[in-house]
């Protein structure tokens, strides 16, 4: 994955987020305090209009400041959430212009750790954790099965539907929906749809 | 733009944070400072030299608080973050760095997953600087009944309480750590329960937070919006009130382990607390809260059949606080907080205070 | 009795006035007295001897005013009448024989036919008894334009103002006739303007005074619940903050006629009052008040804007109050009162004062 | 008209005023501040209460404390208007037992002089006076042509709910409904109908 694809992923997962902001905020109406889809507009639409000045440096380097705009913008949950995730990944890639298969897969599992370590989720609490485990583990397993990133990501979004999907039956134990204890049935977790439009975004990226 | 029509007295939803911290920084120039870039409000003599500084901060529409609580004997700054939305680290770090006057800060933290990881990384962030900081969780919202489950009691109305009592302790020269134990205390003694009537609408989205019935509320809300615990058919006053104040008596013992700063390890240690339930005998501050949209008078219903309830159970209130303190932007229902009071809490509650929103 | 369900905290419609007073008696028992046959509200320390004492009073559903406004450096005594109806002679005379201190009572009458109609029997029976009684209305309301063809302006923000500086007044020794100049006088400085977005719900009815659109709101409305002048769609904050500031400022005088007694004549005298309009150069004390369930924050995207009106036509405001304090049970909206200032209204306006909803 | 039955058409005045709560309250919620049925009830309910202490008495007395109760149980506009006209008109019949047709007369007409010195309402104001000025006359004028009382009721009651209805098209000049301005158009006034309920239970009680 070139630097190229790495900041049209960045801009496409803008224009996700923005097209997308009605639904996610809807989601998070539900079982949240309705501000989901608002946060992750105002965090990557202030990540865009922060790029060009970014867009010369490598890859880890762009990654770190859009962990700190996430982080200074968005707020709430997912700032923070959202912001260890690319500080974390950004920190295994430093220097680099590509990014191999390999190095995409390490880029995204330090990502993840970087989410449990500030949130302290496990699967099944409905966050975005249940979407982003299966997403890296089938990510993971494709590459080392030798399939090239862009069929890699295809698994991955496809798990991280999966995933996503799978929290609408469960009782949240993290987060805000956590209040609701059995009321947060029946509803798919706002997190977990971002996440999973994030990794649409790359997996768009890396075909075009 | 096109601005969704809101009965709302706003102009456009991207500036609505920003002009009422206009308006604030206008009507109480005397009491405060209000920097815009990152948003954080310091009290106006910030930073005071030798004194302990107390930050809290979390999302906006809970008005007065947080920053109708900075000024002498309560905060000194607040952060308000977008409209139940955290606010960002970069808020607390810059609040610190202006109000630290070298005997370090304190951060009141409301157990919410956003406000508790922003305010971490925020504490981080200044300790990198040499600035002292401990965060403590306020988390007394009996309407969760479980930290093992869910992301632990939110924290609602003692969070008022705190920085009343912990704001002139720190005037009157605790250091942190003392302060840090006196801010641990009152949030052990104090419990809350909250209702609503209506939902409420934020700017950004236009359309009300939750759905709710002609005949219905709910129970056990938060103060963002979020739904309760339960719903329920509309019942009277009385009714109302008795199954809140019973639900903050009856309240059993409640543990859960919060991150903390150890000076001694150097790093975030989980540290745990437990509640013990009221007992007859104990006297009480009691806090009748909006949540926005209702007004004093039925306040007063509550407070009378409350107290009711409180003497019927051996509980003796010996100070109140009756009004809309921490609030749900305009949504209808208030809330109860119980805190069990000793000499050391009494002394600071009745302490002076001058604020835009609290005096004494 | 079957009770009809409505989004209040209140048990039978019956009792809600009763369970709010014996409310604020308990929350307040420091500062007021609460009597209940008939209802009204003393201080503690009444009667305070030599002192004029004041005594205000009007339909209950305004809260905090008028009984949250008794106290040192406030008032005497309030009369709550039922929800949104004036009360009734025999309370404002018994609560004259109560805080009377031999130095005589003024009576502030908001201008509704019924206020001003009660509390004229009322100082009658008063004087009958020896006490020295004056009654000054208070009717600032621009929304209304002229005195001949209507009931005249209402009593609306001002009354609050008027509350705090006579009381400060009335505590430095002002004797009845000084402090009924100045009552006059804050009177005719002040001018309000109020609007709502939603009506609102009186126990006894259960249903909105008036139905609204979801896209529209009342402009000119009083304290009542009643309809405003004007129906208009939904507008942004800055037109309609706009619209009042400019309404008030660009007001021109008013002139009405007022009963008083005059203690010359002994009898009751048509006495003729005109405000003067605003001039570039004016100081004023801004009050920007919620109906009740708009919250605070609003309140302040309102002060910021007012503020600016305010300044663009040379009007500097030095003083400002911004709460819900005279409010229409629930109802969304605000009003905005301005009242010029001279030395003598600054300095009673600066003056102490403890009482139940407002300290300094 | 005996004292019994002037007791009478206090207790019919109590009933209409429990019936016609809500619609005297819907009247006054069009251009008012919807408490005037609230307020009627509240004072006859009252005036009932304590009328067994007073029944001995004359009627003079009687409507004195009829007076009483209104002014201090009522409040509002209603209560001094009500109250006054009731201790005017009772200043007429002191001592007596039994009111002739000119007592009854003079009885009404001090109780709207009450009114108008209290109110200071002209005919058009939209407010009870309209509908207790032709009532008076037609009563008065029945009277001097030597009709009996209850017929001459009848006339006042006719020529009140005239009046009442002519309080629609007008323009509030009086009162809370002033404040309307044009919008006070095509309302009735919530006190001419109150008056008019309260000569209508007299004519009933004329009959009984
Ligand atoms: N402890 C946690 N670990 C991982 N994800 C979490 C955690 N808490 C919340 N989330 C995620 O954050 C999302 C909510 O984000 P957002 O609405 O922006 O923040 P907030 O809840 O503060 O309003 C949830 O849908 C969930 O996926
Ligand atoms: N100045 C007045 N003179 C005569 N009648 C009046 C006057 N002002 C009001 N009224 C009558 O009082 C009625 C309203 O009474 P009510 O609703 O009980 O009092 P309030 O207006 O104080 O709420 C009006 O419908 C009108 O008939
Ligand atoms: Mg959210
Ligand atoms: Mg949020
Ligand atoms: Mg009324
Ligand atoms: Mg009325």
């Amino acid at each position: 994955m070139k630097k190229t694809q790495v900041l049209d992923w960045l801009y496409r997962t803008a224009a996700f987020m923005e097209e997308n902001k009605t639904y996610l905020t809807k989601l998070d109406t539900a079982i949240g305090d309705a501000d989901h889809g608002n946060n992750m507009h105002r965090g990557f639409s202030n990540v865009i209009e922060q790029l060009p000045k970014y867009e010369e440096k490598d890859i880890g380097s762009i990654c770190k400041a859009v962990a700190m705009v996430l982080i200074s913008k968005v707020g709430g949950a997912s700032g923070p959430l959202y912001g260890t995730m690319f500080m974390q990944a950004a920190n295994t890639v430093n220097g680099k212009e590509e990014l191999s298969g390999d190095d995409l897969k390490k880029f995204l599992k330090a990502g993840l750790e970087g989410i449990i370590m500030r949130g302290k989720a496990s699967v099944g609490d409905k966050t975005m954790v249940d979407a982003y485990t299966p997403a890296l583990a089938a990510f993971s397993d494709s590459i080392e099965n030798g399939d090239d990133i862009s069929s890699a990501l295809d698994k991955a979004v496809a798990a991280s539907e999966e995933g996503m999907k799978s929290t609408i039956p469960l009782i949240a134990k993290k987060g805000r929906a956590s209040y609701l204890g059995e009321r947060s049935k029946d509803h798919q977790d706002p997190g977990a749809t971002s996440l999973t439009l994030m990794l649409t975004a790359m997996r768009d990226a890396s075909k075009a | 733009m096109e601005r969704i029509i809101m009965k709302k007295l706003i102009n456009h939803p991207d500036n609505v944070l920003k002009e009422q911290l206009q308006g604030m920084q206008l009507a109480h120039a005397d009491l405060i400072n209000v920097h815009f870039d990152p948003y954080y409000i310091t009290r106006k003599d910030a930073p005071v030299k030798g004194k302990v500084a107390l930050i809290s901060g979390g999302g906006s529409g809970h008005e007065p608080m947080h920053g109708g609580f900075v000024g002498k004997g309560m905060l000194d700054a607040a952060c308000p973050g977008e409209i139940f939305t955290s606010p960002t680290p970069d808020q607390m770090y810059e609040a610190a760095k202006a109000v630290d006057g070298g005997a370090g800060v304190l951060n009141i933290v409301k157990n919410y997953t956003g406000d508790v990881m922003n305010f971490e990384m925020a504490a981080d962030l200044a300790r990198a600087d040499g600035i002292k900081v401990q965060n403590i969780i306020i988390d007394d919202d009996v309407a969760v009944k479980d930290s093992l489950y869910t992301a632990g009691r939110r924290g609602v109305g003692t969070t008022v309480l705190v920085e009343k009592i912990c704001g002139g302790a720190a005037e009157a020269g605790y250091d942190l750590e003392k302060l840090s134990a006196l801010c641990r205390k009152v949030n052990q003694y104090g419990r809350s329960m909250g209702m609503a009537l209506t939902s409420c609408i934020t700017p950004a989205n236009g359309s009300p937070s939750f759905e709710i019935g002609d005949d219905e509320m709910e129970i056990g809300i938060g103060i963002h919006g979020e739904p309760g615990i339960k719903r329920e058919k509309m019942k009277s006053l009385d009714e109302i009130t008795e199954e809140m104040t019973m639900g903050i008596i009856e309240d059993p013992a409640y543990t859960r382990k919060h991150k903390e700063w150890s000076f001694e390890k150097d790093e975030w240690i989980e540290v745990e607390q437990t509640d013990e339930p009221f007992q007859k005998g104990d006297s009480v501050i009691a806090f009748v809260n909006s949540m926005g949209g209702t007004p004093v008078s039925e306040l007063y219903g509550v407070y009378n059949k409350m107290n009711e309830v409180c003497e019927k159970n051996g509980i003796k209130v010996v100070r109140n606080l009756i009004g809309p303190y921490i609030t749900s932007l305009e949504m209808q229902g208030c809330s109860i907080t119980l805190l069990k009071v000793d000499d050391e809490i009494l002394k600071f509650w009745d302490a002076p205070a001058l604020t835009p929103a609290f005096r004494r």
